[in-house]
This record gives C-alpha cells, structure tokens and sequence, in this order.
C-alpha cells in the first residue's frame, strides 16, 4: 500500500474509487477474475524442477533444487523443505538490492506456510536414514517483475516446480555417505495448496490485483485453498476487514481453485 | 541440546472435550495485566496469559531517525517483536530471525488501523513487544500487550484492540491453543479486532479447516477477544491494579 | 555522560554540582547510599534462574540457562560460561534496537569480569565428560528501565540468578550424547563479587548514580569487591581520577559490601 | 553435498581440435538474445548462450540514494553481478560473495567507458545483472545483455559493448570456453570490446600464456567479440523478435 | 588448530621473584619508539615494546561523516583497537570481536580527557591503534602509541597519555606483565596517566587483590608510567630517530 | 581514479598531462621505471614468514600463517591458501574501517590470481593425509601506507613472506589429529608471478604509479608475469585500452621481471 499522499497517488486512488463504484477495475476484468497465467517455455535455471510463469505482467522465476543432509531433530523421519523468496530489484525500481527485507520475509512464509500446511509435499516420502540423512528440497523464488499480486504468482510458479522436480535416487552406504545413482525420482504432489489474494476497494473485494490496485487499497489478505476446499492458510496484510468479508473472500477463493488447479495440473 | 527434549502426548484432548491442561475448548487460560510497568516508555503493560510473559512498550509520538522515513501526513508506525533468550525451553540466539521479522510486520498491521496516524504528521511511533516467556499464543497476547501500552501512552486511538487465538485439534475446535496444542495440533488461528467497530486486525490461520471448522474458529477467537477486550478496559482503569481472572465458562 | 551541550543540560549539570556542594543529591541520597534494592516476585522466563530487580528505578531481569556442549581447547576441565547483556530499546528512548552496541558489550564484560575474576562460579563442577562434553551456563542480562547505574544492578541481578539456577543431572554414554535425568542440581556460587560504581561531580564520589548524575559527571568508575574484600575488578569509564579518589572508592565499596550481599543472599 | 560430483573429462581437446561438446576451436556456443523481458525496468534483455541464462535490467538515469554518492557532474553507474541459488550444480547460498563482488567491478568498468555519464549529472543508472544458469562464460554474457539493455533503456552510449571469452586448453587457444574448459583447462580470458573505436573495456587472463599463445587469444577473443556484437545489433533492431543462430565458422 | 598449543610454565616466578623472563617485579621490558612512520596520516607512531609491535595513526580534525555525529561544541573522538590476522599465534579471523569492542572504547576514555576537545568544534579526530603483534599489554603499548600519533599530528593536548600494567603473580606484584603473567598469573592491572597532572585516565583490573597489593600495583604501574613517559618525550623531541633502552632498576 | 572533478582535481590532471606530453613524471621516473623497493628489518607480525616493504612512500605489511585443515573436496590432494586484503585506514584519510571492500577484494584476488596461475606455491606438496587432512595457509595483506600501486607492492612483499615461510612438521596420528614437531620446513616457492601495473596518461603507458598519477589516469591495468616470461593474469581496471597498448605493457612487464625477482629473491 501507499505509504504517503502525493496529488499523484490521490488522483489515482480517486480513479481506482470510483471505477470500483461503476462495477469496473483498471485492465477490465471483473473483481474476481484472475489474469491470464502464461507459463514460459525452456530452461533458464540449473535446477531439479522450475516454472518462469507470468500472472498478467507480473513474472515470476522458480527453481527447484535438492540436496542430503540431516533432518531437524524433532522431525527424524521427513525430508527437510527451504523456502526463500528474493524481490530482485531488477522487479521494480522500488526493490533494492540485499538481503530479504520483511515483505520477502513475508511472502516466502505465506507460499511456505499454504504447502506445508496443506501437507502437499510428502516430505516422509524423502527420508534416506531415518534420524541422519534426509533429502533436502530448496525452493528458491524470484520475482522478475513486480505488477501486483507476487504470492498468488509465486504460489502458482512453485507449485509447477514442485510438480516438476525429479531428484537423483541414492543408496545409503552408511556413515552419513550416499551412492548417488542416474535414475531420477519425481517429487510427490499431494495436494494443491493455491493461494488467492484479495485487496479491498471501497466495498469491493478485488482478487488478483495489479500493481495500482495494491497501492491504493485499504486492505488485502491472502487465503490458501485445498483441492478438498479447506482454508489452508490466511494471511491478513494491511487494513482491516469484516468477518463476513473474510468469508466471502474464502468462498471466492473456493470457487476459483478448479480453474487455477487445472492451469498448474496442466504444466506439470 | 539434548536437555530438552518434548514428547508428544499420547492424546491432546479426550473424547469428552478436555485438553491437556485440563481446560474444555471454549476456555481461556488465566490472563493478568499490568498497565505501567516500566517508569522511563511512553507507555508500557505486562501481560501474563498461561506461561506467557509478555512486556510491551510505546515510545512516541517522537521525531523519526533516519529522517528520510518520515511522512509528511500522517505517523510513521513501527513495531518489533522480539524473543529473550531465556525464553524457549532451548537457549535462543538473540537478535530477529525470520520468524520474528514476519510477527513484527503482522504486529503493526495489526495495530496501526487502530491508531488515529493522522493526527502525528511526521512524527513515529515505536511500538516493542519484548517475550520474556513464550508459552503458546505470544503473539496474541504481545498484540493485546501493546494495545495496552498505546493506550497508556496517550496516544489517540479508534479504540482498543484485542486478541485471541483458536485453533483445530482432531476435530475440536478449542479457544486459546496451549502449548502442546500449538505443537501437535491440526490448526492454529490467532486473530485480533477493534471491538468497537467488530473490524479484524489481525487474522492467521496455520493448518487446514472446513468452512464449518472456520466459522467456528472465528466465532471462537471472537469470545475470546470479547473477554481480553473486558479485562484490557479494566486494567486501564485502574492502572497499577492488577486484573486477574481464571475463566472456566467464557 | 553527555556527549554535547545544550541549555537544558547546562541547567541540569550546575543545578547537580550545586546539589553536591551542599552535600546533597537529586533524590535526598547520602554521597555513599544505594537505592532500595527491590526483587519482583513472580516467575517470568523460562530460564533455570532468574531475578528482575529494581534498584530505585532501575529494572533488569537476568536469565540463567544451560546446555551442554564442548569445553573450549585451552580449559578441558571447566564449564562455559558465556555472559550478554542487552539493552532493550524499551529501557530507554535512546536505547535503539539491534545487535549490542559498544556500552552493551562493556556492561556485559564488566559483569562477566567480576564474576571470572573471584572465581564466583565454580566451573570445575560443570565438567560432565573431561575434554569432550561440559555444561553450558548462559547469563542473559537484560535491561527494561535505565535510570542509572546499569552495571550494579545487573551484577546484584546476576548473582541472584545464577544463586537460584537448578540444572538437571545428566549421565554420560559416550560419543557426546547424554541421558538427562529428572534429578537437579544447585549450581554452586562460590563467591560475591559485588560491582559498585561511583561518579565524580566536583569532588565528590557518588555511589549508585541515578541517569541524571550518570548524564552530568565527569567521571566514572566500577570495582568489584569480593567476600574477602579483594577488589575483584575495575573498569575506569570515561573522566580522569586521582590515585586517592580511586583508592577512597574502593573502601567505600568494601564497606557497603555486607549490606548488598546481604540482600542477594537472602533471596537466593 | 554429495549429490553433485563433476568429474574431469578423460580429455579436453582431441589432437584435431575437436573440443568436449564438438566445436572447434574457433567455434562460438549458441546465442540467444532477447530485448525488453522486462516491463519495470527501464532497459533488459536475457541472453542465452549455451547453457548460459543471464537476465540484465537497467533502471535510470534516475535519483541517487542514498544522496551522499551524487557526482555532480556526471552520473554514478552501478552495477550488480549475482548468481540466483538455483544457477549452480549444487544450490547456491544467496548474498553476495568475493568472487561476486569482484565481478560487479569487472563489469561496471567494462560498461562505464561507453556511458555518456557527463550527460546525466547527478543521477544514478543501476546495472543488474542476474545470471539465472550458469554454464562458463556468466561475465561476458552479462556483459553483453547489460550493454544491451543500457540500449534499451535508451541511455546514450559511446556504442554497444559486446564480450567474449577466449582460453587456452592444452596447447590449442579456443574461442568461448565450455564448462570443461572453464574448470579444467590451462588460461581463461574474458574480454570485451567497444566494437565502433576497437577499445578493450574488460581484459581479465586466469592461467599462463606465452605471448604468442595470448595474441593468438586476443585474436580470437576478438573475433568472437565481433560476432557477438553483429547479434547485439540484431536484437536491438528487431526488439521482441528472437536473435539465435549456431555458427560453426565465424 | 593443533599447530600453537601452549603449555603453562612450570612455575611463574621464583621465591627470589625472578620472572619467566628473567626480570625482577620492578623491571619493564624493553621499549622503542619510532614517532613518524607513516606518510599519509597525520600523525602517527610505532611501538614496540617486548613482543609487541603496535602501530598508531591519528586523522584529524576532519570533517565528519555520517554529518550526524558530528558535536557543535566540541570534537568528536573516535578510536578504534584492530588487532591483524597475523599477530597472534593461531590466525585472528579479521574484524572486531567483542574484547577488540570495549578495548577501543577504553583506549578512547583514555585518551580523550588529555585532547582539548573544545578547540576543533564540529571535527573529529580518528585514533587508530594496529596490533601487528600482540604480546602482552597491547592495551598499555596502544595508549602509549597513540599518544604520541595524537602529539605527532599537532592536536592540542593537556599532556601525553602514558600507560604501563602492573600485575600479580602468586604473591609478587610485577610491573609490565609478559605473556605467561598475562595468561596463568593472578591479576592484571593495565593503567595510563596524564603524567603533568598525575590524573588516571585508564584503568583496568581483572584478578584479585587484597588493598596492599592493590595500591602496591598502582605505585607499580605508576613508575613503569613515568619511565614511559620520559621515553615518549625523547622519541618527540628527536623524531624520526629511534629511542630504545632495557632497564633492569627504573 | 577521480570519481568526480573539482578545480584543483582539474588543475592537478593538466599539470601531470603536461609532464607526460614532455616525457616526464612528477618524480622524476621514466615512464617505465619502478620506485625503489625498501625492505624493512625486524619483526613486526607473530607469522611463520613476513615481509614490510616499501615500494617509494607506498607501505604494506604481509604476514604468512600456517593452520592445519580440511581439503576442499574437489581437490583433496592440495593444500589451502587463503588471501585477504586489508586496506587499513590508517593508510590513507580515505580508507575506512570495516570488512574488504570492494577495491581491497579486488585486490586480494589480482595478487591470489597471480599466485595461483603460475602456481608458484606447491600445494601438492601441502597434504597431510590425503582427502583429510591438509596445511592451510593464510596470506595477510596489510596495506599501512598508499601512495599508489598497491597491487604491485602486495606482490612483492607476499612473494617475499611466502619464500621466507617456515611450518612446522607434524605427523598424522588418525582421526584429524597431528603431532607436531619443533623441526621446520620451508615453504617451496615454484615461480615468481610479479605483477605489473600501469596507467595510461594521454598516449603514455607509466609503470608504477603513485597515488597523484592513479587519481588523474584515464586507464589502468595490472599484469603478472612469470619467470618464463608468461602472461599469468591480467586484470583491466578503470577506462580502456587499444590491443596495442596491452601488448606494449606485457612486453615492459617482461623486460622488468629480472630486476623486480632478483630483489625478492635476494630477501627470501
């Protein structure tokens, strides 16, 4: 959101007010309707599993990468899961270099918190000794270009990798040593975790916004879907909403998993 | 490392509804609050909630350092969320880790559209929400800990705001997640609202529910914040008074 | 002390020296009198010992906690003790959050060196396997409201914590690992080594300054004095002092060492 | 850790000249490029070549931050070289390291010589460039979708600068290494050309050469340079349009 | 790791109280001073004394950076205490750590009180103290180094900064501790004075000692501090030439 | 170079553009005559080899210490070598503290490149156990005086520490464990990589600047060359240069290699 008036910015959010009030949005789609998601062809990424999709103009890269090591101590039987999300300030010319700041932070734990809550990687399904060596799965986000709505396009790209990723098979040879073997394993999907981020405009609650749309809102919140209709995860951001907001956002989002399922099952 | 080591319960609630502390699922653990602990903060409260000690304090409104983060409209609004290190059974590094950056951000938002921002062009206000003890739940409680803190620091504000978790265990829907059931349960959702306007500040949910489940998580959380909400405006009125109440039935 | 001059400070600074030459303080103190050392009843970490004091209005809360670790190269034979003070942006409003900055890591230097340097500790009695595997003793200092004298209150603070800390007994069954048994024991505090710091204004030394003493002297100094009245440690601060000044500072903190381990002793 | 062993090819370079992945000596990998990926940034490109990805964005001229690195008289150029975490066999940690750092150098003084600075005084122009996969070669491929996407960005330049490495493997100088030649063989030699005046921008040598052995890399550097820049004008002709062509013979 | 164990001496000292290095209690080590070495600094000192080799450099006034730090009344005094990668036994990770923290704030202390700050309002005057070889007293040394920079670099000063330790093994109070002092003795007391006014600007002690041992060591300190400081006055008075001289009664 | 010009900047390059057009330097050097190198006598470090030389009013302190180790993995039968750059702030009122920057890692790496392509210490020679245990050396660079030409001046003293170097034996007891020996080795010196550095002032290509020269060049480069006569590295700093002037450099750079190794092998 804004973090200060400028004419500009006033001018906008009038603009933004008042389309809303007319039924409109800015690039014509209704309030629920999502952008077009367009998934890249080819490999840019040196990675086990990756999707460079583009949510409208919003681009987003995804890579997938392994690697063994000892699972966390009170989890000795699954495999270890690293998310790390970089706005890269090739993004936006707001974006600056260096380490993660909160709003990195924040998306890469909203991402994270939809798949592990909805158990959608089968983590114990990558345990090679139970108690010392597990597989390790890196998912590594960038943001290419920032026009709005990065979790939502983050949550989508990560998903297509995961689908997508092979890991080598190893044998354990004992001494927290593996044999690392040509046959690929694919990475187990279980669920599809699909987050569906809303701002709200006046009393409109707007899903997929554009960059302008984020700026000018009151509020916005992310929710994550299951392919079973459970709420997953919620994150409400800046702003406040009503309870019965709250419930219709989770019921758009409820109505709109099949389309963006489909699109993800597709690529993968 | 090895010092400490949880074990799982064999069972986090009975077939009858009773948690391991005992507690039934709409019930709350004892909740005191003190308004005014520290002599030299704008404002400042203690809020003990079950195993939680959480300190809370307000700097401001006052100038902004580094000057470039003022804004000319309205005050700028800062919060931090911080773990001692004796404050997890395992000694904890200090200083924020990933974790605590997100908390600090869920904090502020969830404190700032109670704020009346406007009325301090230019100047901030620093909010610190310091977890001496973390039993379950310090986020909620740190929320309603500052709200205190604010309030006690005479910054004008559209009215209190109040926080509660609830969370899904087996298929029990329970008031408050303790600490065992924040471990091991299917969900967890802390939410705060402005109870004046019934506005949502603050709303997470970690683990996956039913609509049905949902809705009766909110409406959880909602009695919950109802009751905090009640001993917050009696813990201002009489300052340096303490407010203390073991609930059996919200 | 102040680092720069301003109308406010000059007032305050001639209004003190004036005090002083009167043979009074800001508070009604005598020259060598310690504010009311008050311990907060409650439990308030999760720490194996602990005491949030206050000292006039000064407030710090110090946690004890343990681990067990390897013992470094050059003491095979000893427990770890590691020592960190924190000076938490609620204390004060020029506190700024943040890794500890130079007056933090002094205050928590001259703590540890007072207690290292009467031996207060008994570090041979922390040793669980010789060179392989020993306790692990964290003081976490940390202070909440700053009106002066940091370092006398978060010594009184520490001795009471580490008085009270209890840690679990553990077997050892080799190759690192331990079994921890339900059974504690009393960590054994072999010593007091009580800080006592002192500001000169005029030519005067004031014992336990409050901040505005602290913000106007021209100088100032911490000593350690243990049981046996040995003088521990010394930490010069920022002024000058005369060979006698130092010499005077020292029997007035020998002789107000029975009144302060007295009220440590009864709480532990 | 273990996952990703690289193991040295039996040999580098057969007594014909015929080299890991089939080329001749002085043959160039395959090339891509591709202007304007990028809606925010002012100018960007991604260059593929070989197994190379390398995405470069240019933002400006536009205000210094913080104020104190204004050069009144000229703009400031930065630039950024950073490897993505999945750019690498084994994943990369993020952040910045020496090597990293070293290479930021390199490349911003590869391009500062044909910036126009004196006509944006005051200003900053920030390079990026990201290399997405990396597969021998990252700096000068960088190189080359920077210059390209200063162009784009429509900053006024003195002329393109294109880039290419050459090396020595066994007694054979080769033109563009390959992973194998990078990791295993004798000399690596990036460099890069304003082509229009002829000047050397970057020259980097790693490994011996006789001063015969590094005329002859000059040499083939250069011709590589020139085939490169003839791609460079392409892409930038046709923006949006795809430029890719495999040469055997330049 | 296993390259530099060392091992305790067998005993410190004898009943005669002969030192591990042949001094007697009263006895320094040898000292020598170069005012001058450097050509960039304004001012500037090597001292080496027993194993030590400390080099200081004094800038200043300057201006300050970041602006606001700067004092409208007075100058600003920074110091800083740098021990080099290669001036222990085992390699030193460069950067501070904390010891290297407090030591330059108590170096700062000491020397502060002797510069007339309010004679350079709104500067600044950068104390940088090197040790290229530490061994024993670096603090002490460092003091002395820099007082002399300081005097080099033509600041105004109350009087030179002399320093000296005293220090007590088993029952014999030494003055200038060694390394094996240092490490396995009783106490160490490191001191510095404005010797014209007499005034103790540092002083430390780490270790017990009972009030006769303690003023035994400060009159210990004190004369190694008065035999330092005639050697800084002669390396002044002749800079550029070397002042050396092994004392066995000072 | 200059990053921004001022009037004196201004008069300070026509002044040195002027002497060059006349074939002068500000100190009276030839265009590709090297200051004299000064060794300096004493002990000024705790290593296991050192070298403080003075190359004109240029100082720099280089101190080689040995530690035992790890190999890398990829190359478990070589030693380590580690090099860091120092640009202490004491040697110029623009030199700040803190960690490297980017000129003092750029630095580092042009004296390691050097080093490392005419591999002139043998690493091979360095292992203790293969694939376990191997020396490790680390290479200090200190840079205590700056009036230009820092690269060249890091070189010869590091070649120098290095060929002084003495480590001692140890014998491998198993487990990555040694013992170690009173008795010392050398460290072998295979090759003397000397780097070369110029600046180009209008046509002239000057050898060996100082600080005055390097403010107002309008290109630099730093070349190694090795005893055979070898390019070993180069590395382009600032501005540009035709191919001409590069191989005129290199071929200076051969002509004075005799000169430069015969002093340091003169002070090994």
């Amino acid at each position: 959101m804004l973090e200060s008036e400028s004419v500009v910015n006033t001018l906008l959010r009038d603009y933004l007010y008042d389309l809303v009030k007319e039924g409109k949005r800015l690039d014509g789609r209704t309030f629920d309707e999502i952008r077009p998601i367009e998934v890249k062809e080819g490999t840019f990424t040196k990675s086990e599993g990756e999707a460079w999709i583009k949510l409208g103009k919003t681009q987003v890269l995804v890579g997938v990468k392994f690697d063994v090591g000892e699972p966390f101590p009170d989890t000795p039987d699954k495999g270890v899961l690293v998310t790390n999300a970089e706005l890269l300030p090739v993004a936006s010319p707001t974006f600056e270099p260096g380490p993660p700041n909160e709003d990195a932070i924040e998306i890469s734990r909203v991402v994270d918190r939809a798949i592990r809550s909805a158990d959608a990687v089968d983590l114990n399904n990558l345990v090679i000794k139970e108690g010392e060596l597990v597989y390790m799965i890196f998912l590594d986000m960038y943001v290419l270009d920032h026009d709005g709505n990065l979790d939502d396009a983050l949550t989508i790209a990560s998903l297509i990798a995961l689908g997508r990723a092979k890991y080598p098979k190893v044998i354990y040879k004992g001494d927290g040593d593996v044999e690392v073997l040509d046959e690929k394993e694919s990475l187990v999907l279980k669920d599809l975790p699909i987050n569906f981020t809303f701002v709200k405009i006046g009393d409109a609650l707007l899903l997929d916004p554009v960059l302008e749309e984020e700026m000018v809102a009151e509020a916005s919140i992310t929710i994550a879907i299951n392919q079973e209709g459970k709420v997953c995860s919620i994150q409400k951001r800046h702003g406040y909403f009503t309870m019965e907001e709250i419930k219709k956002a989770v019921e758009i989002g409820r109505s709109k998993w099949t389309d963006v399922a489909s699109v993800i099952r597709r690529e993968i | 490392m090895p010092l400490y080591v949880e074990k799982k319960p064999e069972r986090l609630i009975t077939e009858e509804g009773v948690r391991t502390d005992g507690r039934l699922p709409h019930e709350i653990r004892p909740i005191r609050m003190t308004v005014g602990v520290l002599e030299r903060a704008d404002g400042s409260a203690l809020v003990e909630w079950g195993g939680n000690r959480i300190l809370a304090a307000v700097f401001g409104p006052r100038e902004v350092h580094p000057k470039h983060l003022m804004l000319p409209d309205k005050a700028l609004v800062r919060a931090r969320y911080n773990m001692a290190p004796f404050s997890t059974p395992e000694r904890r590094r200090p200083g924020p880790d990933r974790r605590s950056v997100e908390l600090s951000k869920v904090i502020r938002e969830a404190l700032k559209p109670a704020i009346f921002v406007e009325n301090y062009p230019g100047a901030v206000i620093d909010i610190f929400v310091e977890v001496l003890r973390s039993d379950a739940g310090t986020r909620v409680a740190g929320v309603t800990a500052a709200s205190l803190a604010l309030a006690h620091a005479g910054i004008a504000m559209r009215g209190l705001v109040a926080a509660c978790a609830a969370g899904r265990v087996g298929e029990f829907v329970v008031c408050d997640p303790n600490h065992d059931e924040d471990m091991w349960g299917e969900a967890d959702m802390p939410m705060a609202m402005m109870m004046e306007s019934r506005k949502i500040t603050l709303l997470q949910i970690d683990g996956p529910m039913t609509p049905e489940q949902f809705e009766e998580a909110l409406n959880m959380a909602k009695r919950g914040i109802e009751f905090v909400y009640e001993l917050q405006k009696e813990a201002l009125k009489r300052p340096y008074v303490l407010v203390e109440r073991r609930i059996r039935g919200v």
